[in-house]
């Protein structure tokens, strides 16, 4: 399963990537698109990748998770053009116990926002637009706004 | 004819990275024996690129890489401007 | 929508039920029936519930949770027989950030395992069964066998 | 016609207590002005109910209820075997 995706993420397909019959706990994260990020009213996202990097990185970050704990990972993040209620990232985590389950499942959405380039810019409803820079005062930088397709 | 010791160094850019620069890849030259700081630097001197951060990230391939990391024929890299994923 | 269930739980409706445009974070867990249990070969569960006292005590966790943290909660007991792979327990925390979500989500699993009335009969593959004690030594407390059916 | 100071109490059974007392309901007589501890004590006196465990969890409807609880009429009791959902 690759971990970049243009199209709808689902949370099955990942819970049942991770299942077997020795595993009885099973953490999953969503990260669904807002509609507003630092007091400003979001309508639409975009996500951008460095795409090979990115697949890489994540792959690292699943290695690491299934090192650290028994148990199998599963994650997924969306590039492209996202609407509020989107699903923008998934995780799933499957282990013996619960305590693994979660603890990876925290771990690689952590690691994720850290380390895999990828980037996101949010249109507003007043039309502007920026990118989210967690280094950013307020996080975020103004974009160039697009000019309409 | 003398040997001529540039090397011609692709860069991927990202981003508001590649807004700025109003390019996705830019190609720099730089000394035979630099470093990455030098790509970074070469970057730098394009036309956007003073607006660039002092420091940003560096990718060599799928890693990141430091600045003194020094650079190789057929050496790729990439600005990664803050990951802002999830 | 009742917090036992007779049949099979829907991960997707109880994240429906907790969604909403300004919250970016779901954290969920899944509890499944595992094949074994202290080194021993389960091969079908029976849960069963003190109903108006479940659904009671469940009520008053997903409340507590809500009052915690900014949060909107659900969560499923299945009861009857159960195979291995068969979904147990579920929940869906959502909140506007991954914080209050995965909180909220790992606080009801645990509230729910040590408040709710539900008891667990395993049925193991040598054809005895016990019931799950977390209270006894080793677990379990062997059970009278079932006539076969 | 002398009145009885007796209560009928109905206590309901679950999971390895049903098991052993071979019912899922009971009906205990305590006097009046007991309490759950009493309940408890008739229903340990019952047929297998001596396997029951010394400290036992009480239900007084959907509330879990203390050993000291005065017994009221109509009210009706669950005996909870430790708790083993999830």
């Amino acid at each position: 399963m690759a971990h970049l995706t243009s199209y709808p993420i689902q949370l099955d397909a990942l819970i049942h990537a991770v299942l077997s019959p020795s595993r009885g706990g099973v953490a999953t994260f969503l990260g669904m698109v807002r509609d507003q990020h630092a007091g400003r009213s979001v309508v639409e996202l975009g996500y951008e990748a460095y795409g090979p990097m990115a697949e890489a990185e994540c792959a690292r970050i699943v290695a690491e998770a299934e090192t650290r704990w028994p148990v199998r990972v599963a994650v997924q993040h969306r590039v492209g053009t996202l609407v509020i209620g989107d699903t923008a990232v998934a995780i799933a985590a499957a282990g013996a116990h619960r305590d693994e389950a979660f603890e990876a499942c925290r771990y690689v959405i952590e690691e994720l926002k850290r380390r895999v380039p990828i980037w996101k810019r949010e249109r507003y409803s007043d039309g502007s637009e920026a990118w989210v820079d967690p280094t950013a005062p307020g996080g975020t930088v103004p974009a160039m706004t697009r000019a309409p397709e | 004819m003398s040997e001529i010791a540039v090397l011609p160094v692709r860069v991927q850019l990202f981003a508001r990275y590649a807004e700025l620069l109003g390019a996705s890849q830019v190609t720099v030259r730089i000394s035979a024996g630099g470093t990455v700081a030098d790509v970074v630097d070469g970057v730098r001197a394009l036309p956007g690129g003073a607006s660039l951060p002092e420091r940003m990230l560096v990718a060599h391939g799928v890693d990141q890489v430091r600045y003194d990391h020094r650079v190789q024929a057929d050496d790729e890299f990439a600005l990664l401007p803050p990951m802002s994923g999830g």
